[in-house]
């Protein structure tokens, strides 16, 4: 090693130390000898991947991003990353990068069986106005959808919002976010009436037990897991228990792992609740003072298509999200059939362990903090399980303090920031507000500054039923924006793959590198990504952490929020809005939509001089006023005062992440608590302020069946999800060489037993079958996840084994989120089935 | 070296438009085409077990593993990587030891031996697979961009 | 109770079989009393190894519940299950000594673990990984003492080629098994089964 | 071992009244260099040395001198001496 090399590894290093302390070095030490040339401007930004929301420092030279590291002043990291975040530095320089729209063509026209062809931004946008157009006269404003992220950065969601709902009077927006934690957000709002945790990651310091149902933390969560095996470690009286249907890395460090069939946690809860109430461990003060009692609607069928036999035979498929108010006595009654006796045998778990378990939250001395992820969400009575943890911690008054903590973990950077905030789902607007309540429209019309009477009442399609609805024909103007459903729906080959290719439908895929989807797609728009562009993302905890764009995007590349802006501009309020509104409201008349939604008044009220000169912000110069902020500050104009408060945007330029309510520059850490959120009153102690009535909810529901087991021929259970090296479909991670490498292709991991009795072997190309569709794939019978006999898991990130060919389209009935955690399959070798039929 | 860059980004454009694949893998990072048709599973990887060490891309950067882990407990009994790189193991094990920051807790202060959080390695640190890249990436590290002639392997396509 | 026994005693020596045995013999050729004496030896001895035998196999071990979901079901994710030639380790190829005098000592102990099946001294998963600390320990200093006999019956340390192992497997095994300093299972631990908490354990943290 | 290269910093938070003598104490350690932060007594400082268990005793050492509250370890990077040849 050279002295030079000495000296600039050096100026790195107090580089890196004064930007932890905050001091500002001389700038002769900050390029010692070497001069300007190794000057590397550190800016932060919050991790690209999952909700955990990491800081990540981002060094940039010469307009590239050169290297990545944990940031120390970061409170939910303070300088850890994980593998993926780590390896952030890379994602962007995949050498396939999009870099110019490409549209299917053929003989020079837009066809839909063409050849992808590159052209140019006009001509895309001509085509897709064109298709627009067409769809909204010949069907109207229920005919137009579009599908988007938990990845969408604040401003882009909250603008893709306006556009749908106001720009083109459709509903028909949903997050894929619905894929994520849809059971999650419902029930918050069921149970506390306002959406997201009531504490924050700061109860990992705190809790004295921690139970993780349905979570991977391990690989999911690396960053959380480090403070809870932090905890653990440093602490010995704590305890860790999870609760899976299979063994992990997360099991490994655990206490107690409690492997249950598939869909008998709702038995499990229901036997712990039953248990806090025989053993007198209710806190009766707490619960008469804080709590209501309902029973909610039995026997809600699984969100499958109206003709399935299993919707026309549910009693209750129709108003599964209805519940009725019900005594103590009722509850307990209900829960009361939950023995361990009963629990035991229907998950399969020994009593010993399940009253282990149900004494954690017995024990009044005991802080517990629950966690949960997707095993909870995607299930199809995922609102039910939600709701079943929260009866747990509201039977024992153990929730909105410091340890004491129900806790759902999100899967994407911004689920809670873009998708439930701003409110992209198909039935919500900005700060909890639903679409068919005629007050909040009301309230969004006059905030947008927008006609009465304007906003569609109707609930919109949500992911499930886009796909359905695309595949029918009466969903025919479609745009996808960061994500990659073709891949992570379920059911792909039969519910949403046709939808795409039906000769009556137009769809638009906006993505940085070329998805399973945007292959499937007419129209492929490149885009700009993470920090190519200025954001914001809410993680799992309430924060509101912002970033600068530091790099500029390649070739023709566009942020999502400047194709949303742009395209607005290629429509008047008269090719899309009633005559009736605006013959009421003349003023409105032959306006762009890019003129009564972002130049409004408020939206381009920010003058381009308010943005930090040390950084670029093209679609602001492109529009010539500071979008990102107009945007943010009309939104954050919803929540102010109403328990959403969020802090002035250029502040949150100078902090790493608050966590709303912020009310006076001070962010919340525990809501609904005196002392802690300043929206309780005074000497109340505890208040549920979301609801009218300042209480929760406990709602009681039965355990019920999955939607479909494994009999004589199919079966096995087949449970998807995610690898740690690998963040959901793969498009940014399998471009990294060093993950790919880690982790280069999905297996199937299988009981050793089960694959002896297949005579299969590890390593073997097998056919992964269900009664929709079938992958090939390889035997696993070894590695980090040990599955018990007669289930299997096969991860989704390799798009050349679409594990979704195989999944059920089954949702939750009342949260429509898809259940990928069960179905049913059989494996059979390949080579075998080759012999059936030859090709 | 731009100019480079730029044309192979460019030149990926009429693969694209053809439909042809990148690389043989590709299916791994765009499916099918048609998405329909079925796809054999291409064969699992074997292990990267040479014990070379591999340059980092940047200071912060983990380490990868050249070595196979299979059948490593990282549990509550024990921490099976910590037997060859914990301080008082390298010196026999030759292996190298965690690095200092590993010996910090989340205070900031410096602990005798690993910092729980830092207990799970393979949150960072991943063993390798001698799978071939699907697809370039043309990340370039700062000592590249600083002096051109450092990594001239780097820039080559 | 003492009476009982006192009246099996003496059917026991009343009966005739017995007592014609326990009588010498008054007409028996010595080279029928040895060509006999042989027979019923090779008879017993096979009946006794043929018993021996079937007590040593995977099969019989995991008939045990104990055995089955605990060390057995660890031991199917492992190397010594499934691996690239196919050659399985069994459970009486790592804990049975193949030499008689040993493997006899050994089965005695065994009488031990059939008592605890009996009994039900880990008849749960919790009661097991409370004890398996117990028994790795237990086995570790088994195989400590006798250099890791079972695991030289297929992993012959002149038979190694350093060529075919990783660099860092080849050094180690230069540096501390060739030269006695070390056994295999002083390294080699949890190879087979899932590790009990380690602190404490030499080379452990 | 090869011989390696170990660059590290730290942030050497001291009481301010203490500043003076404790860069004098830091300059007297090998290897120790100051880039700034004397105004806030948040030191930066960065240490070349040949092991990893050389940053240890150093931190621990930097750590025991009088006035200081805090060493926080910031960054640490280490490659083989003869990488060029």
């Amino acid at each position: 090693m050279d002295l030079t090399r000495r000296t600039v590894l050096k100026a790195q290093a107090a580089a890196a130390a004064a930007s932890a302390a905050n001091v500002v070095l001389p700038a002769s030490a900050q390029n010692i000898a070497t001069g300007e040339d190794i000057q590397i401007q550190w800016s932060k930004a919050p991790c690209r991947f999952c909700g955990t929301g990491c800081g990540v420092m981002v060094g940039v030279k010469d307009g590239r991003v050169v290297a990545t590291h944990g940031d120390m002043q970061a409170e939910v990291n303070r300088g850890l990353n994980c593998v993926k975040g780590y390896f952030l530095s890379k994602i962007m320089y995949g050498s396939d990068r999009l870099t110019q729209p490409l549209m299917r063509m053929k003989n020079g026209q837009y066809a839909k069986d063409g050849e992808f062809q590159p052209v140019s931004w006009d001509q895309a946008f001509d085509e897709m106005a064109r298709q627009w157009k067409r769809v909204l006269k010949e069907k109207g404003p229920e005919a137009v959808g579009m599908f988007g992220s938990g990845q969408w950065t604040i401003w882009e969601g909250y603008a893709a919002s306006k556009l749908m709902r106001a720009g083109f009077r459709t509903n028909n927006l949903d997050p894929n976010a619905r894929h994520c934690m849809a059971s999650a957000a419902v029930t918050f709002i069921r149970t506390f009436g306002m959406d997201e945790p009531m504490g924050c990651y700061d109860d990992f310091e705190n809790a004295d037990a921690f139970v993780l149902w349905g979570s991977n933390m391990a690989e999911m969560h690396p960053i959380l897991w480090t403070r809870v095996t932090d905890r653990r470690l440093s602490h010995p009286h704590v305890r860790i228990a999870t609760l899976s249907t299979y063994e992990h890395r997360t099991t490994d460090l655990s206490d107690m792992a409690v492997i249950f069939k598939p869909n008998s946690d709702l038995a499990i809860m229901n036997y712990i609740a039953n248990y806090i109430i025989q053993n007198g461990a209710v806190n009766r003060e707490f619960v008469e003072k804080h709590c209501n009692f309902r029973l909610a609607n039995t026997d809600i069928g699984y969100g499958l298509r109206p003709d399935n036999v299993l919707e026309q035979r549910a009693q209750h498929a129709n108003d599964a999200q209805v519940s009725q108010p019900a005594s103590f006595d009722e509850y307990a009654k209900l829960v009361s059939q939950y023995t361990v006796e009963k629990a035991s045998e229907l998950s399969g778990v020994p009593k010993e362990r399940l009253e282990a378990l149900a004494k954690i939250y017995a024990d009044p001395k005991t802080k517990v903090m629950s966690l949960w992820t997707m095993g909870f969400n995607q299930h199809v009575r995922g609102v039910w399980a939600n709701h079943m943890v929260y009866n747990l911690h509201l039977l024992t008054g153990k929730i909105s303090e410091p340890g004491n903590s129900p806790f759902s973990l999100t899967g994407q950077p911004s689920a809670c920031g873009t998708a439930r905030e701003v409110g992209t789902f198909s039935h919500r607007l900005p700060a909890d507000m639903q679409v068919n309540n005629p007050e909040h429209r009301k309230h969004a019309e006059e905030i947008w500054k927008l006609p009465h009477g304007l906003l569609p009442d109707k609930v919109g399609y949500h992911a499930v039923q886009q796909d359905r609805m695309l595949k029918d024909g009466k969903l025919n103007a479609y745009w996808i924006m960061v994500n990659n459903n073709l891949q992570t729906a379920p059911n792909t080959n039969n519910e949403t793959y046709p939808g795409y290719r039906n000769p009556a439908n137009f769809i638009v895929v906006s993505d940085a590198y070329p998805t399973v989807t945007a292959m499937a797609a007419d129209l492929i728009l490149p885009a700009a990504m993470w920090v190519e562009k200025e954001g914001a993302y809410g993680n799992a905890e309430r924060r509101t952490h912002f970033w600068h764009q530091l790099v500029n995007a390649p070739g023709e590349a566009r942020s999502d929020l400047w194709q949303l802006m742009e395209f607005s501009k290629r429509f008047t309020t008269d090719e899309v809005w009633p005559a009736q509104i605006l013959d009421a409201n003349p003023q409105y008349k032959g306006k762009s939509l890019f003129d009564v939604l972002f130049a409004n008044g408020e939206v381009d009220k920010f003058p381009l001089s308010e943005i930090n000169a040390a950084y670029e912000n093209p679609e602001s110069k492109a529009f010539g006023f500071y979008v990102q902020k107009g945007l943010f500050e009309e939104y954050a104009s919803f929540g102010r005062g109403h328990g959403h408060d969020l802090a002035p945007f250029d502040f949150y330029h100078e902090v790493r992440g608050l966590r709303w309510p912020v009310v006076d520059g001070r962010e919340t850490l525990w809501r609904y608590r005196e002392g802690y959120d300043p929206y309780v009153e005074k000497g109340s102690g505890i208040q549920f302020y979301g609801n009218p009535d300042k209480k929760a909810n406990i709602v009681g529901a039965p355990y019920e069946p999955p939607a479909e087991s494994p009999d004589a021929e199919y079966d096995l259970w087949l449970v998807t999800g995610r690898v740690l090296e690998h963040w959901h479909s793969g498009s940014m991670t399998l471009r990294v060489p060093e993950l790919y490498k880690a982790f280069p292709g999905a297996v199937v991991f299988m009981h050793p037993d089960d694959a002896a009795k297949r005579n299969l072997r590890r390593g073997q190309e097998v056919r992964v079958i269900s009664r929709r569709g079938e992958i090939r794939s390889r035997v696993e019978t070894r590695g980090r996840n040990r599955v018990p006999p007669g289930l299997i898991f096969v991860p989704f990130f390799d798009a050349s084994q679409l594990i979704n060919k195989v999944t059920l389209d089954a949702t939750d009935p009342i949260s429509k989120q898809t259940d990928f955690k069960k179905c049913a399959v059989k494996i059979v070798a390949a080579a075998m089935a080759d012999a059936g039929d030859q090709q | 070296m731009r100019r480079g860059l730029f044309l192979c980004v460019i030149s990926i454009v009429p693969c694209l438009a053809a439909g042809a694949i990148l690389a043989q893998d590709a299916p791994r990072l765009r499916g099918p085409q048609p998405f329909t048709k079925e796809t054999p599973a291409p064969p699992m990887q074997r292990q990267v077990t040479d014990d070379v060490r591999v340059g980092r891309n940047y200071p912060d950067q983990p380490p990868v593993i050249p070595h196979s882990i299979e059948g490593y407990a990282v549990d509550l009994n024990g921490n099976k990587c910590m037997s060859c790189h914990a301080r008082k193991f390298t010196e026999q094990s030759q292996a190298p030891m965690i690095s200092v920051t590993h010996y910090q807790d989340r205070a900031g202060n410096t602990l005798g031996g690993l910092a729980p959080r830092r207990y799970v390695c393979v949150s960072c640190h991943v063993p390798q697979t001698t799978a071939k890249p699907l697809v370039e990436n043309v990340f370039t590290d700062m000592d590249a961009i600083t002096e051109p002639e450092r990594q001239p392997e780097r820039r080559r396509r | 109770m003492a009476a009982g026994i006192a009246r099996a005693w003496g059917w026991f020596r009343g009966n005739r079989w017995v007592a014609t045995a326990l009588s010498p013999p008054t007409y028996l050729s010595l080279a029928f009393l040895t060509l006999g004496g042989f027979v019923a030896g090779v008879f017993f001895w096979g009946a006794f190894n043929t018993a021996l035998e079937a007590t040593n196999t995977e099969k019989f071990c995991t008939s045990c519940h104990e055995m089955e979901v605990n060390v057995f079901e660890e031991l199917k994710g492992t190397i010594h299950f499934t691996n690239r030639s196919g050659v399985r380790a069994t459970c009486p190829d790592c804990h049975v000594p193949h030499e008689w005098t040993n493997k006899i000592a050994r089965k005695m102990q065994a009488s031990k673990e059939v008592w605890g099946h009996i009994f039900g001294s880990i008849d749960t998963r919790e009661k097991f990984l409370a004890l398996r600390k117990h028994l790795a320990e237990r086995e570790w200093a088994r195989m400590k003492a006798n250099d890791s006999l079972e695991c030289r019956n297929c992993h012959s340390s002149e038979s190694m080629d350093l060529s075919k192992q990783n660099p860092r497997a080849a050094s180690a095994h230069e540096r501390l098994l060739f030269s006695g300093e070390r056994t295999c299972i002083d390294c080699h631990k949890g190879i087979a089964h899932r590790l009990p908490d380690m602190s404490g354990v030499p080379g452990w943290q | 071992m090869n011989p390696e290269c170990h660059i590290s910093s730290l942030i050497v938070h001291s009481r301010p009244d203490r500043v003076r003598s404790i860069i004098e104490s830091l300059e007297a350690i090998e290897g120790t260099e100051i880039h700034g932060g004397e105004d806030t007594g948040k030191l930066i400082v960065t240490l070349e040395t040949s092991t990893e268990s050389q940053v240890v005793e150093r931190i621990n050492a930097i750590q025991v001198l009088d006035g200081v509250l805090a060493a926080t370890l910031v960054f640490h990077h280490f490659e083989p001496v003869q990488e060029r040849e």
